[in-house]
């Protein structure tokens, strides 16, 4: 196969460039639009699994452009982010074939997929920037390309979310660029490198990285929802299915949690952390992020919020892995973030397809709607289950590799942590389940004509996605799974501390 | 200390009617005022230009400042003029609407 | 120059004279020659961006004479990119004039075919100003450029005929004025005391009472014309009340020949103290907060945008005193680049807030989201300049807030950085506004119609947006350009 | 003296029991039922002990008297009926059958009082019976359905007891050769006869088995009346085991395990039967059963263990005054509590009533936790396998009484005691108040009141409060536990988070008024400035003053030197 | 010395004097008239200082047209006669508080500029010697001329560009809306203007040509001229029709044009822009001169004249 180094310029070029393309089609060309969003997310599946490919075999990919004297855009395809393009690749396909059905005659389309073009990028964008700057930049294209999206629907509630999400975002976003320019002027450079690069700055000027830490954090903890930044996600669910669940599986809440990632093993490096003694506030906000979002979660009537609850939770469990600063316990981090993501986007796409196709919102209305819609329950069901932890679905994998790191990090209590949040998660889940399953429709709600019929491109995405969830618990161990390539970037981080 | 020449005088004259000036068009309510404040101030300009051009032995003085202050006539001119017909134009409309 | 041609800065500057002269002349032709001409000019800058590049600084003694007789025109890499940046602009005002003239004419107002005869011999007449003050080595002859300048900007300012924009011009006139008596005044007293005019003559001078005076005065005087705060109270009403065209003009170039003359004065000259910069810098703090302030409440989306034009070069001040006197060899950079990064952006928004003005036949904000047609194009030729104005990545207003605050925050300025912080906030805060309305539409009772298709008009705003927002990637470039020939001496 | 002291003791409330009987008098009795005890206390806190005057004359020839042990479960006993008739004469003052009441109570007091200070046998026995007998008038006041049935348990076990004791202290005064107590205790005597004492004794002790009984007739009898059999009535039980029984002197290993574990069921099991119970009254009953449990565990211990009575006696004297007080307050306070109106009188009542309740369930340094601390002292020197085991039941009886304290106070809101109409609250509260006070002062004035015999209350150690917190903990567990099974979780955890976010909002609609007040005076200031600056054109005199400014500060920089600087210029003006 | 020393005291005090009594002056009329006055003596003050031509122009053009311009614009405010009281306001008078404080920062700033001024070095040398030395190649014989069309040529185009500038931007406003005719003179004036017109004319020929060598030149000339054309508007000698429009447009900007043409058709060949061969200097100045008078002429009395001409409504006549 021939070399081509700007492999990731044109991965990232795919949905960058399609953007334009789309927002320019007119409304009436829905084909077009359709068939130029599917080839370009299976281009873009196609490319990552080459880029995979070529990494795989140590073809090192590194492409800068000087923007300032001595500062970078730099996009590079190091393993985590391989990783991290690989699930919004697979998963932008199957969410733009979900929005395609979702979307079927509703207004704004061209903008709808122009925004959710723009919004991939830059989660890719993200996902491959090799340096905070570069970060950065995507870091904000991503705030602005999920604005539209949040706001699609145009009504007063959508914009009063859109506004709510802008301000945490922005703001989040100003606190990460005065956050990058002090790293830029203490360290002197922003670049990610695997054990950090702010030895020197900690050893001179421990306060100045402490708070740089905290800055850093603190601007990736708005989108990754931690407490009490979360304010702005479960606000943010009047926004379509297809976009709740890109939201949630892959593009801002793991934007942020990506970057805390980033911070942490590759700015200041996890030894270097720990030494600041900025971990153990760090796992005691994830941990109350994690109780509270599933406390609050139980309490809600919106399915969708009460998802998003239970996001706020989930992706703490990766802030929660990082900050534990133990190859064990990064494992389960880097997998749950995959694993969540397959899992989250089930259920928003199931949500979604109840929501459209029973009219069903809230948990009081789920009476029999397993009956109604069995494949879609199916995929809710199996994608809750993993979520609650039972092996042998995604979710147990990343519960067991936290809980192991927990305890190889001597902090045996995150055990009782994940065993209560895990009761948790049972607790708002199961009721849903059995409501769907055991109990009958209500009147009312079995004589309702149904509101609209499911089509295949509804129906197929959370099943498929439901099946990963199934394959990737049951084959974690088998090569190429996500837990192997975590393990992979994991030895690399840690210089083989494994 | 400074001899009283005339440069002095003519310097110090210009620059006081530059201030006089400056204080007409800020505080001035009228249109007309204003513009001729300016024109005030353009003349203490000059003022202070072509005593820079003077020469304590008047021999020659220097040609250039001269040049210079005909150049500022001509435009303080035009300028008056533009200003004239934009006050003009505006008494017209106003009288107009105001009927 | 031993060329057989005639050097490429004086056709930067006598094309466009020559362009609106012929324009004056042949008023029907006048779009046609305008263009022709605005291309002409570029062509040459063109060229002479070739010899800046291989010669870094190019001095043309006009007449033969050389300072300090006669007047030099001299070419660095920030006169180059203000020029390229002025020539990129008019092209693209140019082409959106040619739309937004086309109607037929507009209540209370000049009829359009006047205003199309008249916008371009005063464009063109204003570009020969905007070349001829970035290439001028001269005080008093960039005294007459702003004088040129102020004319053609009057002129454009009042282009709609409107009570109000006449009243604005006439204000706008009286405030450019005395900003440039007050400069012609500071240029007696630099002849004062140096005998000389030519910009060289101040760097040699010892700092001296009279040249201090004559330092204040110029500074209050482009400060004046710049609207710097508290000297800002024409400009609002003046951008605003213009034809769109004509606003972007304004808006974009015109405030920004004074602010290139202080530049200069600041690299030529003793500036008169730290403590004038921080005044400066004060000052800028000042636009920053009240026009965002200003900009929040206005009720018209072009004044809106004026009031952001306020906010924006009160940034540029506190670009300018981000890092005191020692750091200004470094600080014009960041100021330099949001003023690229402003005009661009600000060319676009203009033309964009009057595209929609046009379509939506309204311009009040709270009612953008009542109207069932929707400018989509111009709606996101505007996003994506407000994008460039907050300041966010990739933009180039990104970059140079960037650079900004990088300066603030290595001279340990932690102030100007917060200020900076604040601009941006309440710019996301005024822009966010009119977004909404963008993309609000609950409240239209109508069916909606958004894409009305291609329309040439929507190409500028687009393009010129978008430059704005894809600039920020050709930084380094850009920054390349700007360090040509060493302006304020080599890179510390 | 001692003779009329003795007559004015027994006299008194036996004289007007008999005043009743006319119709005349009765307006009097009433108002003289609460001085009914006072003799009889005052003998024993002023009498000189011992002392005993024999009534050859009186029955089989009847000694009275009063020895230091008595002494100490008489002066509580008369406290509880002090109280205990100030209460009853109010929850009395509207009542059809309050004749017979009183007369019931009356006898019950002389038989109560008196079997203090009986010496011999007969006499105990006799009092004894009064008591008992008397007292199924009080249960039965009511004559409710719930009353009859709680009066025909009653009187079964109390006629089974009456056999047994009759039984026991016929063989024991056989095998004794003595009518006198003290010879009877001080005799090794036959096992069954011990057991038959026990079993006599234990019925009105309420220990398990034996207790059936107990609970519903508190529950059933008026608050008066509940008061008393909790408070002194039971304390009578333990006298006699103390009086008769040749504890120290010999050694009754069964039996002493046998009553040991009973104590120990008797501690638990009354918790988890109390814990079903609904009835605040009969819950108390339940936490009595539980508390004559520990009783029963020193008993035991010195049953098996004599050399442990020395120390286990003072103890159990103290047990019994703690338990009289505390009990007969929160009988006295579930009274108090039934008679209030408002929702508020009735919450001061609860707050009230927790202090009791927390002395019963063994707040360090109050007397119940001093009582049990004491009691493990003393056991100390009891059987050594026990000990651990009687240690462990101890602390957790703290639990359990907590639990049953928690269940009292909850249920007292769920299932308001019936109370007759117009009763003044006064009269009750009044009563109960000093009862709860003096339950508290215990600790403080034990020592004036039994001199030596206070050594080691004073000596125990403070008690740990965690099987109280424990207690709470589990009794709010409970409580949520069962609550959610009623309404659900998501009820629960909203009703738990609703406080705070009801705090929240508050506090957010308070800044949101702020903010809006503020951001209304934010709205305001530019306009208004503007209007200003527009007014006075504050804009050109922004020129001319940003012209000074410059000018002055450009200018300064010349000025401060001295010397001016005064270059040649022309050398600076070269082409 | 002394008595010249006071002389220019006393001049320079009514110099100043005037110029406040014209902010003074309640009437606009007399405003204007004081205004007039005092240019003339800056005029005076001017000569004093060895600077005639600066003298004429402000004379000519400084005192003389803006007059005019001045008067004519006040006619129009007042609809026509230059009795009524009044002349339209900017916005609401200030009041006394902020006229105080306006004045006293103006005062200071000028005291504090008074102070920078006597602190200046004085008799600096200018570019007089460098002006002496490069006479000889100027092409002409008057230092100021030379200054003008020669060594500052770049500067005086652009001043003709303002002009011009200033032309079309009074076309562009004034559109013939509404408007009140200028005042016309008498008959008596309108003989005065017909022998006077002439006169003028040559005069201005005159100072054109003299400028080469004295002082005098294009502007001065072109301000006579302008002159001569205002009076031949006042005396409705001439009346700008719509016909007259490129014609007008032609001369406004043939000025401007020559001049730039020659300065960029000088240059090449090793001679920078505005570099004239030496040899035709003279002839390209005066070429120059000639044309910058005629569109300095032409100019000036369309300002004066204020509109473009265009057909009105009214069909009364092309004002």
């Amino acid at each position: 196969m021939i070399d081509m180094p700007l492999l990731p310029l044109i991965i990232l070029m795919t949905s960058l460039g399609a953007a334009p393309v789309l927002l320019a089609l007119p409304e009436r060309s829905a084909r077009l639009r359709t068939g130029l969003n599917l080839a370009v997310a299976a281009v873009k599946v196609a490319l990552v699994i080459w880029l995979a490919w070529k990494a795989a075999h140590g073809v090192v990919y590194d492409l800068r452009l000087s923007v300032l004297p001595g500062l970078d855009l730099h996009l590079q395809a190091d393993p985590l982010a391989l990783m991290f393009v690989a699930l919004s690749a697979v998963l932008w396909l199957v969410t733009t074939i979900y929005s395609v059905g979702y979307l079927e005659r509703g207004p704004h389309r061209a903008r709808f997929f122009g925004f959710f073009s723009l919004c991939v990028a830059a989660t890719v964008g993200i996902a491959m920037a090799g340096n905070l700057f570069t970060f950065l930049l995507f870091y904000e294209l991503l705030t602005l390309a999920t604005y539209p999206l949040v706001i699609h629907r145009g009504t007063a509630a959508a914009l009063r979310a859109g506004r709510i999400y802008l301000i945490y975002t922005l703001v989040g976003g100003l606190a990460l660029l005065l956050g990058t320019l002090a790293l830029w002027g203490l360290a002197g450079t922003t670049d990610f490198v695997p054990g950090g690069v702010m030895a020197e700055v900690a050893a001179e000027r421990p306060a100045a990285a402490q708070a740089l830490f905290v800055l850093l954090i603190a601007a990736l903890g708005v989108k990754a929802a931690l407490v009490p930044l979360h304010g702005w996600l479960p606000i943010a669910m009047v926004a379509p299915a297809p976009v709740s669940a890109l939201l949630h599986a892959v593009a801002v809440v793991k934007a942020g949690a990506f970057g805390i990632i980033r911070v942490v093993y590759e700015v200041f490096g996890i030894e270097l952390a720990q030494g600041l003694g900025v971990t153990g506030p760090l796992i005691a906000v994830a941990a109350v992020t994690i109780i509270y979002g599933s406390l609050r979660a139980l309490a809600q009537d919106d399915i969708k919020v009460r998802l998003a609850y239970s996001t706020v939770s989930q992706v703490s469990y990766i802030t929660l892995g990082v900050a534990l600063a133990g190859p064990v316990a990064a494992i389960g981090a880097l997998a749950h973030l995959i694993h969540q993501g397959v899992m989250k986007i089930t259920m928003f796409m199931a949500a979604g397809n109840l929501a459209e196709g029973l009219g069903v919102k809230k948990v009081s209305q789920m009476d029999g709607v397993g009956r109604a819609m069995p494949g879609t329950m199916a995929a809710f069901s199996l994608a809750a289950l993993a979520m609650i932890g039972l092996p042998p679905f995604a979710g147990f994998v990343s519960k067991w590799y936290l809980a192991q790191g927990g305890i190889a990090a001597g902090q045996d209590w995150v055990i009782a942590l994940l065993l209560g949040s895990s009761l948790l998660n049972a607790a708002y889940f199961l009721p849903l389940l059995h409501r769907a399953w055991f109990r009958d429709a209500t009147p009312e709600a079995a004589n309702a004509p149904a509101r609209r019929k499911i089509s295949l491109w509804l129906a197929a995405p959370p099943m498929v996605t439901a099946g990963f969830v199934l394959v990737i618990g049951v084959l974690a161990n088998a090569p190429f799974s996500p837990l192997e390539w975590t393990r992979f970037i994991v030895t690399r981080e840690f210089n083989g501390g494994l | 200390m400074i001899a009283l020449s005339q440069a002095t005088i003519y310097g110090l004259a210009g620059l006081a009617v530059f201030g006089l000036g400056l204080m007409g068009v800020l505080g001035a309510a009228e249109r007309l005022r204003r513009l001729i404040a300016l024109n005030l101030c353009a003349a203490g300009a000059g003022m202070v230009l072509i005593a820079a051009a003077w020469r304590s032995p008047p021999a020659v003085p220097d040609p250039v400042p001269h040049a210079l202050v005909i150049t500022g006539i001509v435009v303080m001119v035009s300028a008056t003029a533009v200003a004239l017909a934009l006050i003009r134009r505006l008494h017209s409309l106003e009288t107009d609407t105001d009927d | 120059m031993t060329d057989v041609m005639p050097d490429p800065l004086t056709l930067a500057i006598l094309l466009p004279l020559f362009g609106a002269i012929a324009a004056f002349l042949l008023p029907r032709a006048a779009p046609a020659i305008g263009l022709g001409a605005v291309v002409a000019t570029a062509a040459a800058i063109a060229v002479l961006g070739h010899l800046v590049v291989q010669a870094g600084t190019i001095f043309v003694p006009l007449g033969g004479w050389g300072a300090p007789l006669g007047i030099e025109l001299r070419a660095d890499g920030l006169a180059l990119a203000m020029l390229g940046l002025t020539a990129l602009i008019a092209l693209g005002v140019g082409l959106g004039a040619l739309a937004a003239f086309a109607g037929e004419t507009e209540v209370g107002g000049q009829p359009m075919a006047r205003q199309r005869a008249f916008f371009w011999p005063l464009c063109l007449l204003l570009l020969t100003g905007m070349n001829g003050v970035y290439l001028s080595n001269d005080l008093f002859n960039l005294y007459v450029m702003l004088e040129v300048i102020s004319l053609a900007a009057v002129g454009l300012a009042v282009l709609g005929g409107t009570v109000a924009a006449l009243r604005a011009g006439l204000a706008y006139m009286y405030a450019s004025l005395l900003g440039a008596l007050m400069m012609l005044l500071g240029v007696g007293f630099v002849y004062l005391q140096t005998g000389r005019l030519d910009l060289a003559g101040l760097a040699g001078a010892p700092d001296s009472a009279a040249l201090s005076a004559a330092f204040g005065l110029m500074l209050v005087g482009l400060a004046l014309k710049t609207a710097l705060f508290p000297l800002h109270f024409w400009l609002p009403e003046a951008h605003a009340n213009a034809t769109a065209p004509a606003s972007a003009l304004l808006s974009a170039l015109v405030v920004k020949a004074g602010l290139y003359i202080l530049l200069r004065l600041a690299e030529a000259g003793p500036f008169p103290g730290e403590a004038i910069l921080t005044l400066m810098g004060v000052l800028g703090t000042g636009a920053v907060l009240w026009g965002g302030v200003q900009a929040l409440r206005a009720e018209r989306l072009k004044l809106l945008v004026a009031w952001s034009t306020v906010a924006q070069m009160g940034l540029i001040f506190v670009a300018l005193a981000r890092a005191g006197l020692e750091g200004l060899s470094d600080s014009w950079r960041a100021a330099a680049l949001l003023i690229l990064a402003h005009a661009v952006a600000k060319a676009g928004m203009f033309l964009a807030a009057g595209r929609i003005k046009d379509v939506i036949g309204h311009d009040r904000i709270s009612e953008l989201d009542r109207s069932a047609v929707r400018p989509a194009l111009a709606q996101l030729a505007f996003a994506l300049a407000a994008i460039s104005l907050i300041g966010l990545p990739p933009s180039l207003g990104f970059i140079g807030k960037w650079s900004l605050m990088e300066g603030a925050m290595m001279a340990g300025n932690w102030h100007w950085v917060a200020v900076t912080m604040a601009g941006t906030l309440l710019s996301v805060a005024y822009f966010t506004r009119a977004l909404t309305g963008f993309l609000r539409f609950d409240r239209v009772r109508a069916p909606l119609d958004e894409h009305r298709g291609w329309a040439l008009a929507d190409a500028p705003p687009v393009v010129l947006a978008g430059l704005a927002v894809g600039l920020g990637l050709a930084a380094g470039p850009i920054l390349a350009v700007l360090d040509l020939g060493t302006p304020f001496g080599a890179i510390p | 003296m001692p003779g009329l002291a003795l007559l004015a003791a027994i006299g008194t409330p036996l004289g007007l029991a008999l005043l009743l009987a006319l119709p005349a008098a009765r307006g009097l009795v009433w108002r003289a039922l609460s001085f009914a005890p006072l003799p009889a206390l005052a003998l024993a806190l002023f009498g000189t002990v011992p002392f005993t005057v024999s009534n050859d004359w009186l029955i089989l020839g009847s000694v009275l008297g009063l020895d230091a042990t008595a002494r100490l479960f008489l002066i509580p006993a008369a406290l509880v009926w002090t109280a205990a008739a100030a209460a009853a004469r109010v929850w009395m003052a509207g009542d059809r059958r309050a004749t017979g009441f009183g007369l019931c109570f009356l006898f019950a007091m002389t038989g109560n009082l008196g079997l203090f200070l009986a010496d011999d046998a007969p006499t105990f026995y006799a009092f004894f019976a009064l008591m008992s007998f008397s007292s199924y008038g009080l249960v039965l006041h009511a004559r409710s359905e719930e009353a009859l049935g709680a009066a025909r348990l009653y009187i079964a076990f109390v006629l089974a007891g009456e056999l047994a004791l009759f039984a026991g202290l016929g063989l024991a005064v056989g095998e004794t050769g003595s009518l006198m107590l003290a010879d009877i205790a001080d005799t090794a005597l036959s096992v069954p006869t011990v057991a038959l004492l026990l079993a006599g004794f234990g019925v009105k002790l309420g220990v398990m088995p034996l207790h059936f009984w107990l609970p519903p007739a508190h529950g059933a009898a008026p608050v008066p009346a509940s008061a008393v059999l909790s408070g002194a009535m039971i304390k009578a039980g333990l006298f006699g085991i103390v009086a008769t029984l040749p504890l120290g002197e010999a050694a009754y290993a069964d039996l002493g395990v046998v009553v040991t574990a009973a104590g120990m069921v008797t501690i638990f099991a009354a918790l988890l039967m109390g814990a079903r119970e609904t009835a605040p009254k009969t819950v108390l009953g339940f936490s009595s059963v539980s508390q004559m449990g520990i009783v029963a565990l020193g008993i035991g211990a010195a049953l098996m263990a004599p050399g442990a009575w020395g120390a286990v006696l003072p103890v159990l004297a103290f047990l019994a005054a703690h338990h009289a007080l505390a009990k007969a307050g929160l009988f006295l306070g579930a009274g108090a509590f039934a008679v209030q109106h408002s929702p508020a009188a009735r919450m001061a009542v609860t707050v009230a009533l927790v202090l009791p309740a927390l002395i019963l369930a063994g707040m360090p340094l109050l007397s119940g936790a001093l009582g049990k601390e004491a009691l493990k002292t003393a056991l100390g020197a009891g059987p050594a396998v026990w000990l651990p085991w009687i240690t462990l039941a101890l602390m957790l009886s703290g639990v359990a009484t907590t639990l049953l304290m928690a269940r009292f106070l909850v249920q007292l809101w769920r299932k308001r005691p019936a109370a007759p109409a117009g009763v003044e609250s006064d009269g009750l509260v009044i009563p109960f108040v000093l009862l709860a006070l003096a339950a508290a002062a215990l600790p403080a004035i034990w020592p004036t009141v039994a001199g030596s015999a206070a050594q080691p209350i004073a000596e125990a150690a403070p008690g740990t409060p965690w099987p109280l917190v424990a207690g709470a903990l589990i009794a709010t567990a409970a409580a949520v536990a069962s609550h959610t099974s009623r309404v659900g979780w998501s009820a629960v955890l909203s009703t738990l988070t609703a406080p705070a976010e009801r705090a929240a909002a508050r506090v957010g609609d308070a800044l949101v008024r702020r903010r809006r007040a503020l951001s209304r005076k934010a709205r305001a200031l530019p306009p208004a400035l503007d209007g200003w600056i527009a007014e006075h054109r504050l804009g050109q005199t922004g020129i001319a003053a940003l012209l000074v400014a410059v000018l002055v500060i450009g200018g300064a920089q010349h000025v401060a030197p001295t010397d001016p600087i005064a270059p040649p210029a022309a050398e600076q003006n070269g082409p | 010395m002394t008595v010249l020393l006071a002389f220019d005291l006393l001049l320079a005090a009514s110099i100043v004097g005037l110029a406040a009594a014209t902010l003074l002056m309640r009437d606009a009329f007399a405003m204007i008239v004081a205004f007039i006055v005092f240019g003339m003596l800056l005029a005076l003050g001017w000569a004093r200082l060895v600077a005639p031509d600066v003298a004429l122009a402000e004379v000519a053009i400084g005192a003389g047209l803006s007059g005019a311009l001045l008067l004519r614009t006040l006619a129009h405010l007042r609809g026509g006669g230059l009795s009524a009281q009044g002349g339209a306001s900017v916005s609401a008078p200030t009041n006394g508080a902020t006229q105080g404080i306006n004045a006293l920062l103006a005062g200071l700033a000028t005291c504090a500029l008074g102070l920078a001024y006597l602190g200046a070095p004085q008799n600096v040398p200018g570019l007089e010697a460098h002006v002496t030395d490069a006479m000889p190649e100027s092409g002409v014989t008057h230092p100021v001329t030379a200054v003008l069309l020669n060594f500052r040529a770049y500067d005086t185009l652009m001043e003709v560009v303002v002009l011009l500038a200033a032309v079309i931007v009074v076309w562009q406003v004034e559109r013939g809306l509404a408007e009140t005719p200028a005042p016309a003179l008498g008959t008596v004036y309108q003989g005065f203007a017909r022998v006077a017109l002439p006169v003028a004319v040559i005069a201005g020929g005159y100072l054109l040509w003299i400028g080469a060598e004295a002082p005098g030149g294009a502007f001065q000339a072109g301000a006579v001229l302008g002159a001569v054309a205002v009076l031949g508007l006042l005396s409705r000698h001439v009346r700008p029709a719509p016909a007259h429009r490129p014609l007008a447009r032609g001369t406004f900007v043939a000025g401007t044009a020559i001049f730039a043409l020659v300065a960029l058709g000088v240059s090449g060949a090793g001679r920078e822009t505005f570099e004239y061969p030496p040899a035709h200097a003279k002839t390209l100045i005066l070429l120059i001169e000639a044309m910058v008078t005629v569109s300095i002429a032409a100019t000036l009395a369309a300002l004066f004249h204020g509109r473009e001409p265009v057909t009105v409504a009214t069909g009364k006549e092309t004002t």
